[in-house]
């Protein structure tokens, strides 16, 4: 087992790393920017090392700042988080280099599943359903035109790089093609530094679901069941819950046990998130693979009480994976909220000083975070400050407690996401299971009329 | 803040003879403003006193970087060389080697000061000023942080 | 099902209660002394009620006072928490002549359980095995020494009314029996106002191990299987574990099944806790039943997935339970510290300001407390500030558990028993699960010499 | 913050002859300003002081029992019957009867001037001085809480 590891994060993630690792009898390292000398991440690590300047480019996107803190401190591993450098295939293959464990896939692994034509490719070979579209990369109109005129319209235009929404457009007329082409072309270059986009069918109102798999390097690989993430806007999940309402027991065995083949096809190590689109017809497709922790993991550990930080340590020291997939066994129901510091109605975001942070006890709660009374949330970074799960028996119980803990939870001095929250957490639709990933459009919407509207009567 | 440190802040007010004094933090703000100094012929102007507060990040536990050293009522100054990366500080070039630069040596702008060795890279950390080096605050071999300081010159 | 329930009571149990109801639906009454006007309770419940001054005899302990802000405050049901009134047959009576639902057994069923002497024969009747001893009160030293010479010393006299480790002596020899009577009767009069005494067997070095049912008004009782709580100083429990290493499997469904059956001769409906002693060679001796939810109930809760404060409301209302014995499953290991303000070493309550206070993350950590930062201890009650549970897949990952979140936790302003239980967690003969009600006396002991050592060495 | 703590600050205010103190804290600001003192040499007024003070209670939404109300500035003193139990509270000995005090009606110590039901108990609440009722702070039939003002007395 590892002796040192150090985690190339901050906020709650590179806590839970800590959590994790002091389970474990691990040491380890945090690394920080200026911004965060005070952070809490900083604070509980057995060592720490200043990588740089508040700048995201300048610190914690920085492979050579975070290589050297590494060898400085004499860490054997290096957990990567989410966000930032989690899907460097480059990281992964510096730290191969220098003989220092990068916990995550192999790095041609993460750069196959990167790319996100070679992974539709990778994964159609392999038996998951894709959506019909473009082989590869789409340079021209006529191309663009010819693929789309077979699909049919609606059809969806990705950067190969991408993520997160960038570089994407739909098209849904012949006439948009051209302009909406070079738009993505555009975005995905200043993004993500490649060009590349490819076409597929575009699903209209489908669900988000995503299987989380783990496996390690003696050929295990076993699955922990779908979460369910269509509560988004603008492609940024704000609410996540699983077991899926979606998802008859029949289909999650089925294509739990198509998704661990395919990880297995392409020798799958560590922690993964398998994301499909799931129809109105009950048809799933593959949308990419993101090879990393995921901000909502929590919800996977609460039902299946499998601890998937700790695991990933595991494995990545040549462990076997602990359990074997007879032993998975689903227990219940949860809900994550991403409490965000920002304007529950304009989306702004609402830096600064926490004065007063508490959060409700009680059972099947849990609520990681970095901030605290008196913390300093700084702008610079993503404006996430804190993640409240909830369990319960069923979903009708785990939406009460959540509705319990969100309105039993102070959090003074800034803006947050909370009321939002509890708005969806009252949505008859919501409460039937009746959404999709265009349930918030459709919500800000309804939002702004009654808004407009309560304006009118009080002009 | 408690009702304690007010009064020690006062006492400080009145110890430095002071007209204004202000204070702000997170969530916290404290003004003083002293009653006229009576006008008497025999002007006895308060001195100028600046108030440097430290923020209480030690208070915390947490760890704080050494602010810059400054000497005031000297006519020169002292400029920090700080680490612009993490790595492996090594003053000579090799092992064996004479030391870059030495204490009491005069430097030149752009002179090589140290080396940081960071992914095996050796990388030359040189002098933004034309001085003397008065202070090396890191030994050979040891590693550095970003920002951490590395040698202290008086500038000319 | 109530419309609104009054919490008599204060700190973790009182927000634990609200949780409940919130989840529910229902409308809570908090009642406050002038000590607790800025507690939390007082600030989540959506009505309150100033019920006297800081002294808890004039307020948290008055039935008039408590009655009356039911009455003013229209509420249906009244939950008493634990200590305080929560054991009163009285004020479950008044409740019931007022038409206010005590959440609790019957009156006459509390009455019964409190009279250590009469629960005691009720049990025996009822088959639960007790410790041989005397029938009924032990009033004169001629009756006390024939009583004993039977029993065979050691012998331990304890009050009728007692609880709390008030009015009881250890007896080893015929000598001390005399003066050892008198003290005991006059310290159950002054504690208790009832000088009644009995004799029981002594058990040296037993396990405390409690089982936890549940009742409702229609005849089903059921148990939730067991706690530990040996870990103890002068009879108050510091941490509690589920399940009990010592217990096995056939026994929990044995004895389960014999308490069970206790329960249902006796009547029992809603929450309640049978206490038990087991000796090193295996054998349980009915110790007590209390009459109410337990400060560890949290551990049951991680391990079986049951609210039992949902439940306590909702067989009060008169619904049915909401699970059958068949569906309890035990999943996991779970442990509670009890966080008190006190000084670690010389136990001196630390009453006053909290500057910092937050607790960590992760999976498998829940929180129950009203503390937060900027808050105030009150000299004027109980010193426990919050309840740390985890839960682990074992014992092993729970105890790794607790040791990283106690690390984590941050309590600045007051002293806490956090290193106290740290040391606990780092004790081989605890991690060993070797350990007996007099782990804490040992372990104070050679605390003591440990630090005189330090002290002649640093002298 | 408590009164308490205000009154140690006017203290410090006055010891240190500040002529301005401002403290802004969560949910609470503080601001004190002292009248000139003219610089004549006979000036025996007490300088006025205006306290501004913003109480944090009621910005946490928590209840606040409101202070006891005072009149400076005249030669009688206001005494206030708080209720010493939980329960409703009645003007009169009976639904119809007049009831046992009015506003401006004098009262001997020991009068009975309410009733407050608790657990069926009707419980008499008397005054403790020799007055005049200016206020009743609470209506026929209304619920009071331990600590709640009953009436207003002007004591004599």
């Amino acid at each position: 087992m590892f002796k040192k590891i150090l985690i190339a994060n901050r906020g709650e993630i590179a806590l839970r790393v800590i959590c994790a690792c002091r389970e474990l009898g691990i040491k380890t390292v945090a690394v920080y920017s200026e911004a965060d000398e005070n952070s809490l991440h900083v604070r509980f690590a057995d060592e720490d090392v200043c990588i740089g300047p508040a700048r995201s480019a300048d610190s914690y996107l920085s492979v050579p700042a975070i290589l050297s803190a590494a060898e400085i401190t004499g860490a054997d591993a290096i957990h990567p988080g989410y966000g930032f450098l989690s899907e460097s295939a480059y990281l992964a293959e510096v730290c191969e280099a220098c003989h220092i464990r990068f916990i995550g896939p192999a790095p041609n692994v993460i750069r196959l599943l990167g790319d996100k034509a070679r992974a539709r490719r990778a994964m159609k070979k392999a038996g998951l359903p894709i959506l019909p579209g473009s082989d590869g990369p789409v340079d021209t109109e006529e191309k663009a035109q010819r693929i789309s005129r077979e699909l049919g319209f609606p059809v969806i235009i990705k950067a190969v790089a991408g993520g997160g929404g960038r570089g994407m457009r739909v098209i849904r007329a012949a006439g948009e093609l051209s302009k909406a082409l070079k738009t993505a072309q555009r975005e995905a270059e200043a993004a993500f530094g490649v060009g590349d986009v490819y076409i597929e069918k575009y699903v209209e109102n489908p669900r988000h679901i995503e299987f989380q798999i783990l496996g390690d390097h003696h050929g295990a690989v076993v699955h922990l069941g779908e979460r369910e993430c269509s509560i988004q806007r603008r492609h940024q999940k704000l609410l996540e819950e699983g077991p899926s309402i979606a998802v008859t027991e029949k289909q999650r065995r089925r294509l739990g046990a198509t998704v661990v083949d395919a990880a297995r096809a392409v020798q799958y190590t560590n922690a993964g998130t398998f994301e499909f689109l799931l129809d109105d017809t009950g048809n799933f497709f593959f949308l990419e693979v993101n090879t990393r922790v995921q901000v909502e993991h929590p919800v996977t550990e609460w039902i299946t009480g499998i601890d998937i930080v700790k695991e990933q340590i595991r494995v990545a020291a040549g462990e076997r994976l602990s359990f074997k997939q007879g032993d998975v066994a689903f227990n219940g129901h949860a809900i994550e909220c991403r409490v965000n510091a920002e304007d529950p109605v304009t989306f702004q975001p609402s830096p600064g000083v926490i004065h007063a942070f508490s959060v409700p006890g009680g059972p099947g709660v849990r609520v990681d975070t970095f901030a605290h009374s008196e913390c300093t949330i700084p702008p610079y970074y993503d404006s996430m400050i804190a993640k409240i799960i909830v369990h319960g028996r069923d979903r009708q119980e785990a939406i009460a407690r959540m509705r319990r803990t969100l309105e039993m939870t102070v959090i003074e001095g800034i803006k947050t996401s909370i009321p939002l929250h509890l708005k969806i957490l009252k949505d008859p639709d919501f409460i039937a299971g009746r959404y999709t990933t265009s349930f918030m459009d459709r919500y800000l919407v309804e939002q702004k009329k009654t808004d407009d509207g309560r304006l009118a009567q009080a002009g | 803040m408690e009702f304690d440190d007010i009064e020690k802040i006062l006492t400080l007010v009145r110890e430095h003879e002071l007209a204004e004094f202000e204070l702000e933090r997170d969530g916290l703000k404290l003004k003083v403003k002293k009653a006229h100094a009576p006008s008497t012929t025999h002007m006895m102007a308060p001195p100028m006193t600046a108030v440097h507060f430290q923020p209480s990040a030690a208070a915390l536990g947490l760890p704080a970087h050494p602010a810059p050293a400054t000497e005031s009522g000297e006519e020169l100054e002292l400029a920090v060389v700080k680490s612009p990366i993490v790595g492996t500080f090594y003053r000579s070039p090799e092992p064996g080697a004479s030391s870059f630069v030495e204490i009491g040596q005069r430097v030149k702008k752009d002179q090589v000061l140290c080396i940081i060795e960071a992914m095996k890279l050796m990388n030359e950390i040189t002098s933004e000023f034309d001085g003397e080096i008065v202070s090396a605050y890191v030994e050979n071999g040891k590693p550095v942080q970003y920002g951490e300081r590395l040698f202290a010159i008086r500038t000319s």
